[in-house]
């Protein structure tokens, strides 16, 4: 949440506003009234446009931030992209910055020319993608060398490129160097500060922070996997990981033609397949290479589990994956009987293919030849 | 002599006794891959049950061996530095089927290792069928001939080589460039290495939904490969927006990464663009039929 | 055309408004160096008295001028930033006065600034008599001639240049590489380039004690110079070990740095050694007259 | 000191023995009484060779280590490269580690190179050097490319390489990564742990750990330079900088002829000049570029300042360094009543050298016009 990201700010070095992290009305009161002055309420709650739903307030004496904190602590805050709500357990009460001035700073990887890119614009507190839509040249941007990583010439470089108002300029390189450090230290895919505010009286804070972090990084730094864990579980993921796949195994659609395929691109290829032949995909499910017959099973109970599938294409190009075990694990699944049972198209070549075509002859089964088939003969049944 | 992977090609696996690796080495023996020996630290002067020698460090293996190339099959944390010690010890390709690596180590690798090809990483490899197979990918699909291909994607590159192979038409090199956000040979290095490989007379590209790579290729096809046809796939068009669908690189974020931008682009410069796997092979034989 | 520089060379200053930097910035120009501007971050769009722009950063005053050299006049903490931000901006050669950097500071700089020559750091810059000087050597002393100069320290250089100009020996280009343990361009680097210099006749190489630059000097002139005479002289001979003096690379420590290593390497490779400046004109005389 | 050094150690997560920082016997004695077992007692001081010198005691019981102590501390610990001893004022007390192997491992920096270099020989606890000139193959080198930096395999190749035993194996990654990082952190010069010890319950130990710091460095590092200032100053740069001068522009020699330039490389050849002469200098003194008049006369005084100066020569070839400035530094050097005067030769050239010589001439001295005719006054001068 903000608070933790705030932290990690300070560690390099970055200010950010005063404040205090507090869980109750009384906290708050005793805060004010030992710093009397304006201060902001912030809701901490993990959705976005917290503003809007009404999560933030300001209080200038003891008594109203009480009474302020009282409504805004176990109030659920709602919007458009968040119908269900998100209870608010904890305030983080912040000076209220005079702000002379607001520019956007940013550093997140680009895929293209492989290296860290830095983003600075003087037009802080705007969605920066939609600045780029309007006014590219307001953006400035410096693709790191990695072998030299940040060195202070580029934070002047940015500065005066995006025409960041002089007060910005001593401190720039100074908070670009700290960014730069916390994305390398934290292996994130983005760290952001929108705004960088320059106040009044000549300071320069960070009075907003966004920090994205690599799910693949994070084993370096175990004790930043607490607070991924605060995060609500996005369903999918934490679908795929009960089932045994991958994290980005799994995703539900909106169709209703259920999905097992072996690998990621087949995934894709046999939705589109489906997609083709009329119909649309009710999941992606990737089972991964090498998938044992117990997986296999899982997966089918998994996509089955959505009450929209009204059929299953199954589609396996046998690499490291063995046809055996798949039709294994398919026979398997459909004995039990505590699973719902849709029409199921099995399209099955590759490695161990003849074996695996004799378990499901067994059973009954008899596989398609081709994807383009396999999609068109699922689209047939799910129509019924 | 197809690109990247020929049969004197001196391959050395790290990570050669872990389950993974000893399985694909003796998959790649049998497809006639010239292993010449592996890395496990703390495992030298041992042998494999194939008879490769086993060493402590790629140096090692190298000074013993004149290997050139190696594949990788070593857990996340611990592949970036496999992949150092391939460049230090002056491997010039090095095929990385690890999937998991931090993109932060695949940037600080990608940034440094100056002159060494790298394969991927979560990719299933490379072959030049009939001469050398490199990875993970089951050889029995591929058949020698004239066709090049470059994938994202595994499972769907054995679809695609399949269908290839069934309508006549062999492959010179197979590179599976691997899924990931941060890779170290992309389509653009492929066509490079394609245009001027005098056993390639077409290339097919598989891409998929995600990144640019895709909008990349087809400016350097316009440029570079005038007299090449070319025939591209776009996989996940049916994908919907914000969604990683099992590669880490595969997700629309914004405008970028749409299946429609990538389509776009390869037909702005020329080069037809399958609606599905299947047609594949027919668009090959159509732009082959074209006098250049 | 001498090495390095020569009179269409484009030079930058960073540090142009400083004290040095102004004072060495108008005797370049009066010595007839083409300073084109400089580089003082948040002057930008000033002009210092002798007409010449000042800019913010090196990349616009780059843009701006066509600079091709730069001189850096910034203090320790700031100058390996002020060599990245040159190498950044495409500068091809960098002199850089600044004494006291940080010996880490260097490592880093010499290992990423790939493609970009570096002289110095704490060096007294480099001259081609008669075409341009880059540096706070004295210009007066420097004759135009056919005699290049490589040496690590400053004042012992005016020495030797002055005994020369006087010999009626001129100067095709004198380098000053400077005295700290990690510099740009050594003695071979600049052997390699005065090597195949075609204004060169003959090159005069002053070390001094510390390190193992003379004696890599003396293998690479033995390899590759059979055809350019090259003359030799070591300062410091009479010094103690273990005591450092004024440089901090001129140290002899347990065996490394001594001048008998040195001189015992010269004369190995067929280089005569002046054992006082005085003697370096005869003996320079003596090996042109040698027919090649 | 040693304590000091294995706090840096242990930040980097390399183990050091098990110890305790103790000033007073009483200490010793409470921490044996808590930690029953066998322990060092070691005298915490600058100066090599204290265990020669009777600074490493062992004591098993708390009484054997109060008494231990109190003949520790308080006492001059004296060999011969330190005659004047110094006085132990604490102590590292330390577990008494059973050893079953020691190695040795550096990093410092390759000027030729310009990378820095790590070296590793299973032969622990001797001289590095020693073992280089004896028996060269027992060392394993490595070139670090500053670019990638340290990564383990670097470690794994040494070890294999220098044949250390496999108990090393598996800590010496992230001892020599921790090395590194030290190494990076503080600009270091030299890391040496030696010897890196393997003990007989399998852990492995930073038995002695040394740190030489980079002067030019060391202001990004605020907290070391109190570590620096308690290292006994070395006299001739405590001179050097109460002069004014940079901290190596002095040193004083063991001869006669005073010495004075402009440039270390003048220096050095000056003191040459010196010595072809059949003369000696008292003294190398590099006045550096552009000095000014005041800077002149004291250094002057310093160098009188030696008894055995029996003569001074300045040698001056003027870039920066303008003449006139010199010669006014020398006429009013020589017009003060309360400094030696010795016999003086002076050459004055290159920049402002008319408007030198004729302050000079004012003053009745005549400059020679070489530095070999100068060195040659200078030698005939001393001899008197």
């Amino acid at each position: 949440m903000e608070y933790q990201g705030k932290e990690l700010f300070r560690g390099v070095g970055i200010p950010t506003p005063r404040g205090v992290f507090v869980r109750s009305p009384d906290d708050v009161a005793a805060f004010i009234a030992e710093n009397p002055g304006a201060w902001v309420l912030k809701s901490q709650v993990l959705m976005g446009g917290r503003g809007k739903a009404g999560g933030i307030k300001f209080a200038s004496s003891p008594d109203e931030g009480r009474e302020l904190a009282r409504e805004l602590i176990g109030k659920v805050l709602r919007n458009e992209q968040n119908p269900d709500g998100e209870e608010v357990k904890s305030l983080l009460v912040e000076e209220k910055v005079a702000i002379a001035s607001e520019a956007y700073v940013s550093i997140t990887i680009d895929r293209a020319a492989k290296k860290p890119v830095v983003i600075v614009t003087a037009q802080g507190g705007m969605d920066v993608e939609e600045v780029a839509a309007h006014d590219p040249d307001a953006i400035s941007k410096y693709w790191i060398d990695a072998a030299i990583g940040f060195e202070p010439f580029i934070a002047r470089r940015l500065a005066f490129a995006a025409k960041l108002p002089t007060g910005f300029q001593r401190a720039f390189p100074s908070i670009l160097g700290g960014l730069y450090a916390m994305f390398m230290e934290y292996g994130a895919n983005l760290v952001e500060i929108n705004p960088l505010v320059l106040s009044e009286d000549g300071r320069v804070i960070a009075s907003d922070a966004k920090v994205d972090l690599d799910d693949n990084g994070l084993y370096k730094h175990p004790e930043l996997k607490a607070w991924k864990n605060e995060a609500p579980a996005d369903e999918d993921q934490a679908a795929a990981l009960a089932t045994g796949l991958g994290i980005s195994n799994y995703a539900k659609l909106d169709g209703n033609i259920g999905i097992i395929a072996n690998g990621a691109g087949l995934g894709m290829g046999t939705m589109d397949a489906v997609r083709n032949a009329g119909g649309a995909a009710a999941n992606f499910l990737d089972i991964g290479g090498g998938a044992q017959a117990e997986l296999v099973k899982k997966s089918y109970n998994l996509v089955v589990g959505d009450p929209k599938v009204k059929a299953m294409f199954i589609n396996i190009f046998g690499g490291i994956t063995r046809g055996d075990q798949v039709a294994k694990g398919i026979v398997e699944a459909l004995a039990g009987d505590d699973v719902r049972k849709v029409p199921l198209v099995v399209r099955l070549t590759g490695t161990n293919e003849k074996e695996g075509r004799e378990i499901l002859a067994g059973a009954g089964m008899n596989p398609v030849e081709t994807m383009d088939e396999g999609a068109r003969r699922a689209v047939e049944l799910a129509r019924g | 002599m197809a690109i990247y992977l020929d049969k004197n090609s001196k391959v050395l696996v790290q990570g050669i006794t872990g389950r993974e690796g000893l399985f694909h080495t003796q998959r790649m023996i049998a497809y006639g891959t010239q292993i010449v020996g592996g890395v496990t630290p703390g495992k030298g002067g041992t042998r494999i049950d194939t008879g490769n020698p086993v060493f402590d460090t790629v140096k090692d293996c190298v000074d013993a061996t004149g290997a050139t190339h190696t594949i990788i099959f070593v857990p996340p944390p611990y592949a970036a530095d496999a992949l150092f010690e391939a460049y230090d010890a002056g491997i010039s390709l090095a095929v990385c089927i690890t999937e998991g690596i931090p993109a932060h180590d695949m940037l600080k690798v990608v940034a440094t290792t100056h002159g060494m090809r790298i394969i991927g990483p979560n990719c299933p490899g490379l072959v030049s069928p009939g001469k050398s197979l490199v990875g993970i990918m089951p050889g029995h699909v591929f058949r020698p001939g004239r066709i090049g291909l470059i994938s994202r994607s595994g499972t769907l590159t054995y679809e695609i080589v399949d269908l290839l192979s069934k309508a006549g038409l062999g492959q010179s090199t197979c590179v599976g460039i691997g899924g990931d956000p941060i890779i170290g040979t992309t389509f653009v290095d492929c066509l490079r290495s394609f245009a001027t490989d005098s056993e390639t007379d077409a290339v097919v590209v598989c891409g998929e939904i995600g990144g640019s790579d895709e909008e990349d290729a087809a400016a350097f096809i316009a440029e570079h490969l005038p007299n090449k046809p070319v025939v591209a796939f776009i996989g996940g068009r049916s994908a919907p927006s914000g969604k990683r669908l099992g590669h880490a690189g595969a997700i629309i974020s914004g405008n970028t990464g749409t299946p429609q931008s990538k389509v776009k682009a390869f037909e702005a410069a020329g080069v037809p663009v399958a609606e599905r796997p299947s047609q594949i092979p027919m668009l090959v034989k159509e732009r082959l039929a074209v006098p250049a």
